[in-house]
């Protein structure tokens, strides 16, 4: 890598980590205000957590050996790393960071802090590192699978792990009777804003180079995000009559949900398409929890999880050789939809399996679930000892 | 003394005041209040769901005027910061046994 | 007419209004406030130091009633707001001389 | 029982809170208000443009305490909250005809 | 372009971008709290329409073809657009974006949702592709009129449709009678930060390159922030007694704007001085709207369309043949300068008058105002049906 | 430099100057609700003091001539100043503001507005040019300590004149008796999430090129702040059983400062000791000052004075040659304890002396604290006649 490419790396893996503390607002927004400070540890402590997993053997894993199912420990401690390959592992920590902290919104106001601080240090070992190694450099990527910046190992990744989560913590006292109104949207536009900037990192960083297919992955991103929240805002205007500024920050997260893995893939003009369809399926999607009764509280899986799964599918429709080097099936490759079905299978259910059986483990030992009294005063004040907001004049 | 509490529409506040003003009150207390009544709630939509949000912002003013004031103030709190439409809010008289100024000590009447 | 003014738990509030609705109670207003009583308050960390903090945030709620209604209001509100863990709160009931609707200016019962 | 309701200056509020624990009170709820009265507002400027703003940031403390102990207790929020400056606010006594402890349903004096 | 102007351009159109969530937040800090979704809305949204417009014809009319007047349609939908051409394209995407952005300042607390929706619609089909042309590659430019980063095309541009618009949507209640004071400038200050960030990628950026006139351009660009606050907290300590923070963050965005167009046309110590003099007439300016009594919300007209002026006229004096290859009139090149009038007039009657137009064609068929109702209650609850804050601790 | 080299340091300075809103936000989040404009105001002024002094002649004091103890006048307003020499001028001047900046905190909620801005304009000009000099271009570097981002001329800078200058200050109303609570943690974690985001080019821009050397930084950066706030949060969960948001985000920064001397000459499994130290040490350190009884309301002793002393001795033990090109004590070369410790005490009493005597001189002629009333009141109404929030329905 030359010097430009290398600036823009370093520049990529610190717009990629400021998404992190993006997500944190994002979500921190959202929950009620007793909640605000754990929605945000749970993130920012998450940056620690798997700082020390990916240096120590995390990025080994993923990216050590030639084996095509899991890499080995040769990279254990960022031994031997230096230049070219230590940039690369410091770009895809950031990526190693925020797919566990994706998670955190669906389990938003009723995990033990201390639940959450054991479950995410194993996902980050055993199931992160693994769907990484598959898509980038292991089977499903030697299939013929493809993922331009992690629609498979993030967006469906987290979506899975957050829906099996919810899925054994169980509902917020009051989910589905009260409204549970977010407490602060303008913090949760502070972090959309943070992720739409830092996600230009995430997609167009992963070009791994300063040049035209980077430049590709950054129009497509942008587009991909902007009619997301067109498509939802639309979705939404035409059924409820409002247009929310909730549902604009929402949709162009799904947009640029959907657009991950197709970013240097596709070219302009099939970025609408992610960017439309995305919007208005998570619409739809973040209603399917009141329909089936899990509490997902931030809408993890109608955001990521499908967002995910639309951008993967897409992609292997829409795929263009001329942009990335591969075709779609309707450029005549009808394979890739099929490779793109595995991929979506594979993590749906490597990640589901693994994320059920570190979460049974973390509730047998630590136990997953705040009290009932911890709960109802909100986590700020019974877990971390600290009020989010003193207001008052003195 | 009589303790004159009103529950009024926060938009109303400023004109409400100009009027006690002009009725010669001295002094009064806001706090900002939600209100559940008669006028529905609004709807709030967020992420799909809509809600409806029972309590309404509102605007709680105290003040304390003496006994023979009471009626042209609950007077003038009602004419101006009625609108007609549902939800204008409440007036609520008690009475007030006795009222002290904290600077000087005045009690009653002076207090005011 | 009697005005009732309760400080009760905040997460209680949702279950107190709904009770109220269901015993006929047309009207309400809430506010957020700190209350300092038995319960003692919560410690609050901030980089090491800690703090006993007096204040814990309770709501408040008055909602004026019928003489004749204020009884059973209390009761619903002390029976719904109780969690018997201390910090429950209190109710406090005081006369109301006058209420006004500002809508229409009714007074008294048909102001309620 | 009387119902002491106070309006300070939002810096005394700690003093005060002692003061009335010295005092031997037992609980005490306090909300953010705004005041206007004799004290001038204060003037904020927003790019350029200076606006008189008439409400001033005060303290609401409600405490209710037993008849015989009412006048000590206005008597000690009066000295503590003193400072001598405009603006030190009010002291208001009303008639508590009931109070309710909700966590036991003591009533009267054992509710306080 | 090599890769390290690749990686600087990229930096740079992720940094534009963030402006846009950054001038949400700082207008947002500005308003009442019952309309603070209202303006994060209107600003967020534009993203997403000026980039559909945008990447549909809007780029195609400011950039293709040899005509001087408009452009052509030969980029439509980025058609035959890559590398270093598609680059330029999305760098430029986020200029059209804040653009009109800009103009929703002005228009705070009681414009229609939707009317704006039509608004910025047209306006960025109609007038910004055209005035962009003009400039950067039509008449205005080929006649000697320089404008390094957006003095015209964007500032003026915006301002004066701010002003006009105004005019016809007439004042918020309590204008001039009631204090309507900033419900959070902590917000307004996070959106100056992001703003004064962003401004780095917005003129260092211009110079489409990694080069030496990118850095005098960055130079330039932090003294104009810098002495812009620091002349107008002079200006208003002297004449009021106190230094205001907002005063800080609106001098600051003053300087910014009166340097744009200069910022690689003249070197750092003329710096200092758009920087003073935006920083001072600025300050004086918004006082304009009480005068004259249309009411200009948060001062777009006094910041945007005056220190656009001042930058654009300051320019035709100041500017050196050393740092961007143009002498202004001190330096022996009196022509400069009226050139620069030429420019701004032709963006003040230019856009006054088409924005005029669509104004009224929206007025005639969605309707400008929301209702008296709507205003009393806030638009966020009315319109958008959301609170900005629920801070209660249940 | 290439224009790839050129790239980065643009997108650092950048970088590092929003890091100073930042800490605007990070500092406003922690002071009561009536004092958080007046911190904001504090950093945000600085920034364009900052700015006259360093063009003027801070540079040149600063980076100008030959001689070891002071620079020269020969850099004087930028003159001869273009291309590189002045994109390091920049870069420079983004440290020389966030410099003086970081002292605020220790002063918060007690010190006049116009005191500040006199101390400032004296510090930047007396006191950071000659320590930036002494280390960078000057005797302390020629001795052979070293500081790769500034641990001695920002960190123990800056931290041992804010407590000089609270000893002169003296104690807020309440310092030890009351809560004095944070009013806006949110706030505080978005100017955590500016500052590390920052601190990549603080860092990895340091390297002044797009190369090995600044991934490295950018790495041992990234370890460090995880690693400080996992230290910070591991030692206050055990002692007293909360773990808080603000412990991570103060260890964070604990992290961040102490590896800031050491970011390119150690690598990554050193950079754990950096971190986890560091994190722990200024844990125990914030409580030194209700123990001694100077009132550092923020914590600026504790977490830069104390994290700057442990990052540059650390540093004299583990630098490693292949590396940055020094060995520390524990391979083989004692001596850079040694100077490391004479770099910690020279700038100790150098900027302590000189910070004493601006802070006497100030108090003198404007007087150094607020009154009783203002301070009750809160500077926010007081001195800059604003108000934070308004979040009234109204
Ligand atoms: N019984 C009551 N006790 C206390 N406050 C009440 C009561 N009824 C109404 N209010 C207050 O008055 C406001 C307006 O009442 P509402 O019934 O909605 O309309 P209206 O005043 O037009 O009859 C409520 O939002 C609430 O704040
Ligand atoms: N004397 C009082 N006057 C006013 N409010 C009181 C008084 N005593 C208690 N309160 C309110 O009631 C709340 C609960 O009181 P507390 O003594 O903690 O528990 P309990 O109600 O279970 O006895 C307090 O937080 C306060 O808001
Ligand atoms: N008549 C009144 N009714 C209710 N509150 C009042 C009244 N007069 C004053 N207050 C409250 O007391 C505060 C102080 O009153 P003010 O007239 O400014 O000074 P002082 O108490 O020194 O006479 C006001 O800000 C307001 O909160």
């Amino acid at each position: 890598m030359d010097s430009g490419d290398t600036a823009w790396i370093l520049m990529s893996s610190a717009l990629v980590l400021f998404m992190t503390p993006g997500l944190a607002l994002f979500y921190g927004g959202m929950v009620r205000a007793k909640n605000v400070l754990n929605m945000l540890m749970m993130n920012f402590f998450t940056i620690s957590i798997v700082t020390v997993i990916w240096v120590a053997v995390g990025y080994s894993i993923a990216f050590g050996g030639d084996n095509s199912i899991i890499g080995d420990f040769k990279y254990w401690m960022f031994q031997d790393l230096e230049g070219d390959g230590l940039l690369f592992a410091m770009f895809q920590m950031t990526f190693a960071i925020i797919t566990p902290a994706l998670i955190s919104g669906a389990v938003a106001d009723r995990m033990k802090f201390s639940a959450w601080v054991v479950f995410v240090s194993l996902w980050a070992l055993l199931v992160y590192p693994v769907v990484a190694h598959w898509a980038w450099a292991g089977w499903l990527g030697e299939l013929g699978a493809i993922d331009f910046a992690g629609g498979l190992v993030v967006h469906i990744n987290a979506g899975v792990a957050a829906l099996v989560l919810v899925l054994l913590l169980g509902k917020r006292k009051g989910f589905g009777d009260e409204a549970i109104r977010p407490h602060s949207l303008p913090l949760t536009l502070i972090g959309t804003g943070m992720l739409w900037f830092g996600w230009f990192g995430f997609n167009a960083g992963s070009a791994i180079a300063a040049d035209g297919l980077a430049v590709n992955a950054m129009v497509t991103t942008q587009i991909g995000a902007a009619l997301g929240a067109l498509g939802w805002v639309a979705a939404e205007w035409r059924k409820t009559g409002a247009p929310t500024t909730l549902g604009a920050a929402s949709g162009a997260i799904a947009g640029l949900v959907a657009i991950t893995p197709a970013a240097g893939f596709v070219g302009p003009v099939a970025a609408f398409a992610f960017g439309i369809v995305a919007g208005v399926a998570c619409y739809y999607a973040v209603s399917l929890k009141f329909r089936f009764g899990y509490d997902d509280s931030l809408d993890v899986v109608g955001v990521h999880l499908v967002g995910g799964i639309v951008g993967s599918l897409l992609l292997g429709l829409l795929a263009q050789e001329g942009v990335g080097g591969t075709d779609g099936a309707l450029f005549g490759n009808a394979a890739l939809i099929w490779y793109q079905l595995v991929g979506v299978v594979a993590v749906l259910v490597f990640s589901g399996v693994v994320t059920y059986v570190i979460a049974r483990v973390v509730e047998a030992t630590v136990g997953l679930r705040a009290t009932d009294k911890e709960e109802a005063d909100g986590l700020d004040i019974s877990i971390h000892e600290e009020r989010g907001y003193v207001l008052d004049a003195r | 003394m009589k303790l004159i509490t009103a529950f009024i529409k926060p938009f109303k506040l400023d004109d409400v005041k100009d009027a006690l003003k002009a009725a010669g009150v001295s002094g009064m207390t806001v706090a900002d209040v939600n209100g559940f009544g008669r006028q529905s709630g609004q709807t709030e939509v967020y992420r799909g769901a809509e809600y409806q949000v029972d309590f309404v912002p509102k605007v709680r003013l105290d003040v304390v005027v003496d006994d023979g004031d009471a009626d042209t103030i609950v007077t003038t709190i009602e004419e101006t910061a009625r609108t007609g439409d549902i939800g204008d809010g409440k007036i609520i008289v008690t009475d007030a046994e006795q009222v002290v100024r904290i600077r000087t000590g005045e009690r009653g009447s002076d207090a005011v």
